[in-house]
């Protein structure tokens, strides 16, 4: 019924979840088989006089008693299984998990960083929660975990110990806008050398990506609408769009063609819905302009300027 | 089971009379309950703010303590005590239509009022001066502030500025009470909406009592 | 001779207006009691609408006819629609005020002209919510939650929509005033508190929430407001606010809000099973007191709506515990209905069809709450369908059925006239398993992982999503039925008598419809509301 | 129904009672120059709950009221302190 289990986790989740629903579909069982009895035995047709039966304060009694002992013991299998949860073991492997609108990056103890989340099997998994925008939540079902990632909150974490090699998704479970569907990841189990060898291996960074015009696009999020690889997102590619020619939609609903220089761009990032591309919604983007100072719009526009290396 | 005699046409008709000229039975009792209910939230619509309040200062006691001493404490002490002065002529105003003393209640009420504006005065040379400074939600100013002062003056203002709200209510009841006195609407028969009015205007005092430590003197 | 019975009823006379006017300006409670019903009634068609948009976009995966932008902004005001216009007044302004001043033996409640002016408030806020669909940048797309800090930043219109919320909610403070002080100030003689009916017992109980919490929310609404104008920072993490106290202050009343639906659901029903079992009621008083318990613990577990929100681990493991004890008086109604069936003589009637369905969503609502409530397993399906899947089984298949029970119950109280028995049950049996086609897919995705408010989705969770959607689509013909059935029987059904399920409650001894001033004398009371022989 | 007894309070009792509530606000005045270090908030709140019970009693009333105005009172204040108590059952332990 859940799909796959695959950490430390899964078997205390669906223990407390096989109690529950197992004590629950006894009592849903039960009571509408009463029903249905006594709506069948006692119908007017066979049982035209009702027998006024005196209440017993013991029966009353024996029903408060039984449930709240029922639903105590509840509480404690919940909570046992959850205990765990949040008690890291010593010796974890540090993360920082990032969020904002609306992708997922990791920080590893070593500087490296990734998209996907790359762990080694078998070892405990301390993810240190970020978020840069506004709330989200870091959810695999597979790990049956799931954390809000709150902006400003401080010592926000969750752990867990991949117990199967493979793949699992990720993905935010806190409506987080537009894209909130599509905010996924997933995180790879691999074998622990596998992942000794992969933790040093450290890609450089382009010559574009060193440029502080994309630190600024990747700060202020940017890049959850706008991709730099060419497909289409909320907004339009960032990619060679500069110099080029298209078609915009002006306040007053006319179509125009527009070359994207320095004053479009400007323009773009201070009042957005003025002249949008076609083929893209309005009221999408906020106004930037109490955000960015014109040194950083200038580092922005440098950026699109650059061309792409390869 | 009870006995409910059955409907006639004629019976209906008187009814019907009935219902048109249809005055509301009198519950004295029943209007002070239901304002005592309007009371309760009031409690709670503050009380969310003072939970807001709480939360803040536990975890910004210092810049709390700071921003503080920014404000007044001569004048907020100044408006508690008009505050509860009126809070006593709105109570004995009271106490004077019930000994059949109209003239009296219309003095107490008046004084009320005029204690209201008073404080309202005040109120307005209090966030005027703050102002002057730039210190108002949304200024330039108040945005470079540490973090938990920002929070105390925000709160600052829409605490007093939810109560001033409720002062400018409380007075135009008082007003409309004074008026009913005047024509005699309101009497030492009937006189819950007098009662009534109090109360709204003591549920005004309540909250100022814990605005003004929580506020001005935790310096 | 009965049909005189409509001519002299509260339809026909109003006050001194007449027509529509004689409506729109009436204090007459069954009046106001039927002008909500028709709004919202009216919303609950606009906001299923919305439903079955989202629906059919999600019945496979990918983008279909709506925009992301769009399917967010139809997600927010079917919520803000459907909690705040329909299910929040639902029963309690509706049948509440329809029933609850005669039920205690009284000519009306006690501030008439309040009662009038919060229909108006109600309408008011209606209004707002529709017209933040159309001005400004667009519907909001925030979640009828409003979770700051997105809802300080979301371009959308925002602020209309929440300052709808609280002018609704201001209307709810005040019916619930009106009646908390209409059930101790107006009480026919004789009726002492344990010879109240239970349907007044659960408005009673359910007055005290809607005066208690929605001030709260009204108050953060306000917070919200003035930080999307001024700036404050109460909830933004850049200016040091907390987001979590927003969440917070926000369940403080959408907990209770819970409550405010089911309780006078629970009342409903407890009202409907004694008459169609010709039984006293069992445990009368257990019934009356867990609805108290209800509302007074229910105030306090507001927390298991955030347990993966960043809260101390001590608040969980609390939140957790309040949670479980707010279960049993819930558990003690369900034990005391069926008893009350128990050796009864049973008419098996469309309101009973309904109240026995509502039972069991009732008993299945309640039964994934627990698991919600309990710590591991919310971590798993907390924020998924699973949890869509349950709150639609509490207040769709718990409050919605209950609306429909007592909509067929007082039917012929409030017309004078008798509905199709055939169609009715018909239709209970299709919305019923229009309902479960619906709602239970859900619950199996959720488990497997399916986040809500997905635009999109992965496709191993396609199966659940499409049959949901056929279930959609058999529970809007069920509501066709129902709806073509009492429309028509509103106008021409058979006119009936002023008793006929045989209850023993204050409403049904007089005539249907009830005159204006509902007794000619205001009855004694003698003996408890179940006395059946 | 009967609309409530009515207990007709004297002038002098009121303002023997604003005497009470203007000394308190003297003396929380007073007290805030000196620092009691975590009980500052404690000795304030202490003072304004003294204040607004005085209040509550003699000048709305509840004093002379029915019984069961005073019992929703109690009860509300005492929802209130609930509510502030879970609430920091998160802020406390965080």
């Amino acid at each position: 019924m859940f799909g796959t289990g695959a950490s430390n986790f899964v078997e205390g989740v669906d223990k407390t979840f096989f109690i529950i629903i197992g004590i629950g579909a006894l009592f849903l069982i039960g009571l509408t088989m009463l029903m249905l009895i006594f709506m069948i035995k006692y119908n007017k047709k066979r049982h035209p006089i009702a027998v006024q039966v005196k209440e017993r304060m013991s029966l009353e009694l024996t029903w408060v008693i039984i449930p709240l002992i029922i639903v105590l013991l509840m509480f404690y299998y919940g909570y046992i299984a959850y205990k765990p949860m949040r008690e890291v073991p010593e010796g974890a492997l540090n993360i920082k998990a990032i969020a904002k609108m609306w992708d997922f990056s990791f920080e590893y103890e070593n500087g490296k960083e990734s998209n996907t989340l790359v762990v080694p099997f078998n070892k405990p998994i301390k993810l240190n929660l970020f978020s840069k925008d506004i709330v989200h939540s870091f959810y695999v079902p597979a790990f049956r975990i799931k954390e809000d990632m709150v902006p400003g909150l401080k010592d926000n974490f969750m752990w867990f110990i991949p117990t199967e090699l493979g793949k699992f998704d990720i993905m935010c479970a806190e409506y987080c806008g537009v894209r909130h569907s599509y905010m996924m990841s997933s995180v790879e189990v691999i074998p622990e050398a596998e992942y000794n060898s992969w933790i040093t291996q450290i890609k450089k960074k382009s010559m574009k990506e060193e440029m502080k015009g994309f630190e600024i696009l990747k700060n202020n999020a940017c890049t959850g609408c706008h991709s730099t690889d060419g497909s289409k997102l909320v907004g339009p590619t960032f990619k060679e769009m500069f110099g080029s020619d298209v078609t915009v939609i002006t306040e007053d609903g006319k179509e125009q063609t527009v070359k994207i220089d320095e004053e479009y761009i400007k323009n773009s990032i201070l009042t957005p819905d003025k002249q949008v591309v076609k083929g893209f919604n309005k009221g999408l983007m906020r106004p930037y302009n109490e955000i960015l100072k014109d040194e950083d719009i200038k580092e922005i526009i440098e950026y699109f300027k650059t061309p792409d290396e390869d | 089971m009870r006995q409910q005699p059955k409907t006639s046409n004629q019976k209906l008709e008187t009814i019907m009379n009935h219902s048109i000229t249809h005055t509301e039975h009198r519950d004295d009792l029943g209007a002070k309950m239901g304002m005592w209910l309007f009371i309760f939230t009031e409690l709670l619509l503050f009380g969310g703010l003072f939970i807001v309040y709480a939360v803040y200062r536990s975890q910004y006691p210092d810049d709390f303590q700071i921003a503080a001493t920014q404000l007044n404490t001569f004048i907020g002490t100044l408006n508690t005590i008009i505050l509860l002065v009126s809070s006593m002529t709105v109570a004995m105003s009271i106490t004077a239509l019930q000994k059949g003393n109209k003239k009296l209640t219309i003095y107490l009420l008046g004084i009320t009022i005029l204690f209201a504006i008073i404080f309202l005065v005040n109120k307005y040379f209090e966030w005027g001066a703050k102002f002057h400074h730039h210190l108002y939600p949304g200024s330039e100013l108040m945005l470079t502030l540490k973090r938990g002062e920002l929070l105390f003056f925000s709160l600052y203002y829409f605490m007093t500025g939810l109560h001033a709200l409720h002062i400018v209510v409380g007075m135009v009841i008082l007003i409309v009470v004074l008026l009913k006195v005047k024509s005699g609407k309101i009497n030492n028969t009937d006189f819950v909406l007098l009662e009534n009015g109090g109360l709204y205007w003591h549920l005004v005092d309540l909250i100022w009592i814990f605005l003004f430590p929580l506020l001005y003197l935790i310096t | 001779m009965e049909y005189s019975a409509i001519e002299n009823s509260y339809f026909k006379i109003g006050n001194k207006h007449k027509g529509l006017l004689g409506w729109l300006t009436s204090t007459d409670h069954k009046r106001i009691g039927l002008m909500y019903m028709y709004a919202i009634i009216s919303f609950f068609f606009i906001g299923g609408i919305l439903g079955g948009v989202m629906r059919t976009e999600l019945a496979r995966p990918g983008q279909d006819f709506l925009s992301a932008q769009t399917y967010n902004a139809v997600f927010t005001v079917h919520g803000v629609i459907m909690i705040f216009l329909v299910v929040i007044p639902g029963l309690a302004a509706v049948f509440g005020n329809l029933f609850m001043p005669i039920m205690i033996g009284a000519r009306d409640v006690s501030f008439p002209k309040l009662n009038l002016f919060s229909f108006y408030i109600y309408m008011l806020g209606a209004v707002l919510a529709v017209i933040s669909l159309f001005i400004g940048k667009g519907a909001p797309d925030t979640g009828w939650t409003f979770y700051a800090p997105y809802s300080t930043q979301s371009g959308t219109n925002v602020i209309a929509a929440v300052l709808a919320a609280f002018v609704l909610g201001f209307s709810s403070i005040l019916t619930g005033l009106n009646f908390i002080v209409t059930i101790h100030r107006l009480r026919a003689p004789g009726m002492t508190w344990f010879k109240m009916p239970l349907f007044p017992w659960s408005l009673y109980a359910t007055a005290w929430i809607q005066l208690l919490a929605t001030p709260i929310v009204g108050i953060t609404l306000l917070m919200l407001v003035a930080e999307r104008l001024f700036k404050i920072g109460f909830f933004d993490p850049n200016l040091g606010g907390d987001p979590i106290l927003f969440q917070h202050l926000f369940w403080i009343y959408s907990h209770p809000a819970v409550y405010v639906m089911i309780l006078p659901a629970m009342g409903v029903i407890t009202e409907i099973i004694p008459t169609f079992a010709k039984r006293k009621v069992y445990g009368y008083k257990a019934i009356a007191l867990s609805s108290v318990a209800i509302a007074a613990v229910g105030y306090l577990v507001w927390g298991h709506h955030m347990y993966t929100a960043g809260m101390s681990g001590t608040a969980r493991w609390v939140f957790s515990f309040l949670t479980f004890i707010v279960a049993v008086p819930s558990a003690i109604k369900v034990f005391n209905w069926i008893s009350t069936m128990y050796k009864g003589s049973i008419s098996l009637e469309p309101p009973f069809y309904f109240a026995m369905a509502f039972i069991f969503n009732f008993m299945i609502g309640g039964l994934t709450g627990l698991i919600l409530g309990s710590l591991a397993t919310n971590i798993h399906v907390h924020d998924t369908s699973f949890v869509v899947a349950h709150f639609h089984y509490i207040v769709f298949g718990g409050m919605g059925f209950a609306f429909l029970a007592a909509l067929h119950y007082w039917f012929p109280k409030i017309y004078g006239r008798m509905y199709n028995h055939k169609m009715a049950n018909w239709s209970c049996v299709i919305i019923f398993i229009g309902f479960t086609t619906l709602y239970f897919p859900l619950f199996i995705i959720g488990l497997q992982g399916m986040p809500r408010r997905y635009f999109d989705y992965l496709p191993q969770f396609q199966t659940g999503h499409f049959i949901s959607t056929i279930g959609a689509f058999i529970l809007g013909l069920g509501f066709l039925l129902i709806f073509i059935n009492l429309v028509r029987s509103a106008k021409k059904g058979k006119i009936t008598t002023s008793n006929p399920w045989g209850g023993l409650t204050l409403e049904w001894q007089i005539p249907s419809p009830p005159t204006v001033e509902n007794f000619e004398e205001i009855p004694v009371i003698t003996e408890g509301p179940y006395e059946y022989k | 129904m009967s609309n409530g007894k009515h207990h007709i309070t004297d002038y002098k009792t009121y303002a023997w009672v604003l005497v009470i509530l203007l000394f308190f606000t003297a003396l929380t005045v007073f007290v805030s120059w000196f620092d009691f270090k975590a009980l500052t908030i404690a000795v304030a709140l202490i003072i304004a709950s003294i204040k607004v019970t005085i209040v509550l009693t003699y000048f709305m009333h509840l004093k002379y009221d029915y019984l069961v105005f005073r019992l929703m009172v109690s009860m509300v204040f005492l929802l209130i302190a609930l509510v502030f108590v879970i609430t920091f059952f998160d802020y406390l332990f965080r």
